[in-house]
């Protein structure tokens, strides 16, 4: 390879690693926003994702909760499907094959109600052909335990974590809670038991009720609060937690342009999720990759890697004779 | 199938009742591959209100002048800030989507149409193609309900439908007094009218719903029912468009269809009708009024 | 009095009480976010109000944070005033008097940085006259112990409600963070110490960055979200609180309309706090009353008292035969 | 002086540079009261996207026929949606607010006003003051710069308002190469020139007021300042608009003003200069060009 003669002119590097994973760009869909790839299939090139993370897979088919499933809130929605999904044997026989075919890492999101359920996916899955990783999601109740969500504790999650750890050496993914009052400990537990990879955030526990009929929104009257109106929240909770673990973090949270996606890398997120944004426009992971490309080009930054971490809070920008030295207009 | 996505065009907006709008729409990528029952996801204005994208079933399409034709009712924000648009602004849509109704093989059936309220939308392209053509059904009847005159299409616009109307409101400010679904069986069990539709399609809130799929499961016609819920994504993605289907999944499980992909058009029968929590609730009329 | 004859016709009541706090509407001001009331007397009438809660206020003047302060977000804003305020002295002589002038409920809202400074300050108020209340801001760091927020321990918020209740006879309301695992246990923590009442939620801990300059856009970095995107997590916490205390509960966040106000009150909330809103609008709050009003005159329901609390969730709305009956279109 | 809650009428639209847009808006009660330097919280339109109000100065004052006129640079989401607005259409002002220029009294004063980009907006109506009327100040310069000729207004426009003008650009594409402050700073050192104002009123980046202030304080003339900040609500309720004091406060701690209340207009010597933080960075001009 000859060396570019005019570093600028080059088109910057997007590809970023997380640990042992390596992608192509930061750009991944979030899991359950997606559903297993197909159904976007004709809308975008899923080709051109840095990941697609599937819908949250179980040992056995779960038929999710009865409906209405979703509200619309302002600048967000809540769900509550009760992480419906056809079941790892399924998963292996149909829809893996068939993102085996693209030029797509593929992601699983595993998740059970037991620890024996975590790891019993986890060892089904390990060296299924085409897949790339796994995503632990730890905010499910623990039903051998009172129902207490698993990634609210950090001794649960680490038990989670570690169950899993032993069954695959795939890159493995904890995807982080909000609801907790330090979501750093939680994280510092989770890479304790082996975690290669954060992700955070997973929806914000909330709920929506309908005067009129003086009845809930959702027939589960809790849901998942998703979409921009988070934002302001995953980008607090993934600077916290790279600010406590040493491994690579993955930002969710709202995203819906480039700028969003770049606001989380710029705190110290390695690569993003996009979730709810994918309802609005089918096409808008693309468009993040390419906003990215030509952000980086704009500010003549030669590699996202650059970029990643680069927030500056050291020096609080006084004017003038100070420290950081006058700004000119 | 291929799902599109596509910047279409308004080319005509109408005020038909003081809540229903009708728009017409240059969509060619979309209306040369809509079928009826089918529906679109329509982002009625950029950036994040509303944040979601609305379900609108097509009213009319015209594939030789690449436009659909949408009718929609004002029933919160989002159907608000579309019926401020007008010609030549720009809408997002995602088309076609779901199955679409099926006509009968057997063109001279009779079939009964049966409306609740701005359910009568995905009905004018049906009884456009099921009026046309050899063979043109005979029979067909149109039971058309809401809560009151108001909320009804007028009436001169539903006779160009050209087939027999038959009128209902709850408050009997126009037509019979009372539920359309009553209408409809007290009209279909009468011995003087010799109408006992072998196939029914309807579309309507979910109540009324009920009441058409009790009656084609008695009456053992054949029904297609264009079912709503509320919807994510509308293309199968995010699974929040479930309904409780009559057979049971692995297991003794409950098992749900998803509107917008297994449907919206069901039959009776598919769908555990006593399993079904209502989607929502509708909002009180003095809200638009 | 005569009954009235047609009770259809009677104007709803909307007076709520409150444990020992009686007001004529349930709709407040929430603090920080009106002010003294004096910066918006000529926009809005104050008197209507059912009560106003004004800005934090400690024992010392605080000058609070280097601007940037506040920040736009997706439905929402960050803030990160700092708690700057007038101290308690400039409070007792300027401020209340000013406000005793007028017909409305004035509640103190208060905090400190020790256990000491919230005692003292409940000292200081305690038998100002024209002071119906005081509510306590726990959401604040405690100095002395390594500035953990007090509201996100139990047992620390336990020791400051406890500490500001020995000094003072005023209803007290607390008032709590969102920010925590089990909302629910801060609140049994804050009853069981003596608070009369409790108000939530207060902000949710965000963060905001630019990407072209590559700084935080608070000076702080951390603040505050409001506005109604919180108003489904406000909404989710305000539901675990009145399900786990007995006191009365006030319901805060994103409230911005009538329905928003009155889906607090269907899930149990005895009365609401408007915040973020009256920057948008300074009339809301009087609109919010009337929009009650019709609503509880267009549902014919004579009282609000009648409302509250009248959430639905025991019968799932089957169709057709089952235990609800059928539902007629 | 009463703030005023009004819903104001867009009489006229025009789009004076690529990014910047002038506005005239009837508004009676608004216009009745309002001073130059003086401004509204205006709601760029319902709803919640963008959620907040947006301050904008009084750019022109026509108390006769009910009317004010804003001047504005497109510079994110709410400007943008802003500027999409046309004749008719009505948006919600609160104001006037903020405390206003002084003029002086001494109408022979020579005095300098200084416009970094948008900051020309309330200039206008200063500047149509201070050379109205009797005793009209002889001596007065504008100094006006932006970052490349296409954000400046067009220069018709600008000498109409009457009196000597020097632009700058950063980049040279139009006047002098360099900051407005270094040009007006060689200026008033030019010995053939006898410009040595004894008043400065400027508007623009804080960057820019930086070097005004220092300008005025270096050279003993008085200041008046139009200074920026993020705002929640324009009237000091939400203390979120704060710049840091010269003086301090009780004890040794630093003390903050309120652009929205103790400004938008301060004296050079009013601010600790050295410990403003940037309120917001500029975004760059590519996003919008
Ligand atoms: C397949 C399908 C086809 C449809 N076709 C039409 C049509 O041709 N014409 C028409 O007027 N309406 C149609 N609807 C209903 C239409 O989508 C809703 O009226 C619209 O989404 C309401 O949006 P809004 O923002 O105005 O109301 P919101 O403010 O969101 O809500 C107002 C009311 O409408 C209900 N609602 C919101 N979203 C939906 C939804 N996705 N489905 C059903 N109810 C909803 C809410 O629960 C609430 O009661 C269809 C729905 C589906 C599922
Ligand atoms: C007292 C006062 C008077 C002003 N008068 C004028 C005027 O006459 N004409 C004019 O064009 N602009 C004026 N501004 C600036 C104007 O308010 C902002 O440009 C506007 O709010 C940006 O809104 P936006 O939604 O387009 O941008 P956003 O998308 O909100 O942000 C775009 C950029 O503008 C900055 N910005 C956002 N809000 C403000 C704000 N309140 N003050 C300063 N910068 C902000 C952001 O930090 C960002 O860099 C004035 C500001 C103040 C404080
Ligand atoms: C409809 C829906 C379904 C989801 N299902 C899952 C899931 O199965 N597993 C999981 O870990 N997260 C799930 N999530 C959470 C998202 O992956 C993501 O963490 C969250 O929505 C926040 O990102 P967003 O704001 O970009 O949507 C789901 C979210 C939505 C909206
Ligand atoms: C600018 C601002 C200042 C605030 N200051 C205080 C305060 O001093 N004390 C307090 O208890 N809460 C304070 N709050 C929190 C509000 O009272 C309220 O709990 C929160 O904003 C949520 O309500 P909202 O969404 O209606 O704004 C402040 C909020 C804002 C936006
Ligand atoms: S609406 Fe998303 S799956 Fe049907
Ligand atoms: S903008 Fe709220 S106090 Fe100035």
């Amino acid at each position: 390879m000859e060396p570019n003669p005019d570093p600028t002119i080059a088109a910057p590097d997007l590809s970023v690693q997380l640990g042992p994973l390596h992608l192509k760009n930061p750009v991944m869909t979030a899991s359950g926003t997606f559903g297993y790839g197909e159904e976007y299939a004709s809308l975008t090139d899923l080709g051109k994702l840095g990941a697609l993370v599937v819908k949250g897979i179980s040992l056995l088919p779960r038929a999710g909760n009865p409906p209405p499933r979703i509200v619309e809130t302002p600048a967000g929605m809540i769900n509550a499907i009760g992480l419906e999904n056809v079941g790892v044997e399924v998963f292996l026989s149909v829809k893996l094959p068939y993102l085996c075919g693209l030029d797509v890492p593929v992601i699983a999101n595993i998740f059970g109600n037991t620890i024996e359920e975590y790891a019993g996916l986890a060892e089904r899955l390990d060296g299924a052909p085409g897949l790339t990783a796994m995503e632990i999601n730890v905010s499910c109740p623990n039903v051998k335990e009172g129902g207490m969500v698993f990634g609210t504790d950090p001794a649960m999650t680490a038990k989670v974590v570690e169950a899993v750890r032993r069954k695959t050496s795939l890159p493995l993914i904890t995807k982080l809670t909000p609801n907790v009052t330090s979501i750093a400990e939680i994280a510092r537990a989770a890479e304790g038991a082996g975690s290669d990879i954060l992700s955070c955030i997973n929806t914000v526990a909330a709920m929506a009720v309908d005067v009129y009929s003086k009845r809930p929104r959702l027939a589960n009257i809790f849901g998942g609060l998703s979409g921009p109106a988070i934002r302001p929240i995953a980008l607090r909770c993934v600077y916290e937690v790279t600010r406590a673990v040493k491994c690579p973090v993955i930002g969710i949270g709202g995203i819906a342009s480039a700028a969003d996606a770049l606001e989380f890398m710029l705190i110290g997120a390695r690569a993003v999720q996009v979730g709810t944004a994918n309802f609005v426009d089918p096409t808008i992971t693309a468009e993040i990759i390419e906003g990215i490309r030509l952000f980086l080009e704009a500010e003549k930054i030669a590699a996202l890697s650059d970029f990643i971490g680069t927030l500056d809070t050291s020096c609080l920008f006084p004017f003038a004779e100070d420290a950081c030295g006058s700004i000119e207009i | 199938m291929e799902k599109v996505l596509e910047t279409a065009r308004i080319i005509c907006r109408e005020s038909l009742a003081p809540l229903i709008v009708r728009l017409r729409l240059h969509s060619p990528g979309i209306s040369a591959a809509a079928r009826a029952g089918q529906f679109v996801m329509l982002k009625v204005r950029e950036g994040i209100d509303p944040l979601l994208r609305r379900p609108f079933s097509f009213h009319r399409i015209h594939p030789d002048k690449g436009e659909i034709e949408v009718l929609f009712r004002i029933a919160g924000r989002g159907t608000l800030a579309l019926s401020k648009l007008g010609p030549g602004d720009p809408v997002s849509l995602i088309g076609p989507l779901g199955n679409g109704f099926e006509l009968p093989l057997d063109r001279t059936t009779q079939i009964a149409f049966i409306a609740g309220g701005i359910g009568i939308a995905p009905l004018g392209e049906l009884i456009a193609q099921a009026l046309s053509g050899p063979g043109q059904t005979q029979k067909a009847h149109l039971f058309y309900g809401a809560r009151s005159a108001s909320e009804l299409l007028p009436e001169d616009i539903v006779s160009q439908f050209g087939l027999r109307v038959h009128f209902a409101t709850d408050d009997g400010s126009f037509g019979y007094k009372g539920r359309v679904t009553k209408l409809f069986e007290e009209f279909t069990a009468r011995a003087d009218e010799d109408f006992r539709p072998a196939e029914v399609y309807s579309c309507g809130p979910l109540a009324m719903q009920y009441h058409v799929a009790k009656w084609a499961l008695e009456n053992d016609a054949l029904s297609q029912l264009s079912l709503e819920s509320l919807m994510g994504c509308g293309i199968g993605a995010c699974l929040g468009c479930a309904l409780p289907a009559a057979d049971c999944g692995p297991g003794d499980d409950q098992r749900f269809v998803h509107v917008c992909e297994d449907g919206p058009i069901f039959s009776a029968g598919s769908i555990k009708w006593n399993q079904i929590l209502i989607q929502q609730s509708p909002p009180p009329t003095y809200l638009f009024s």
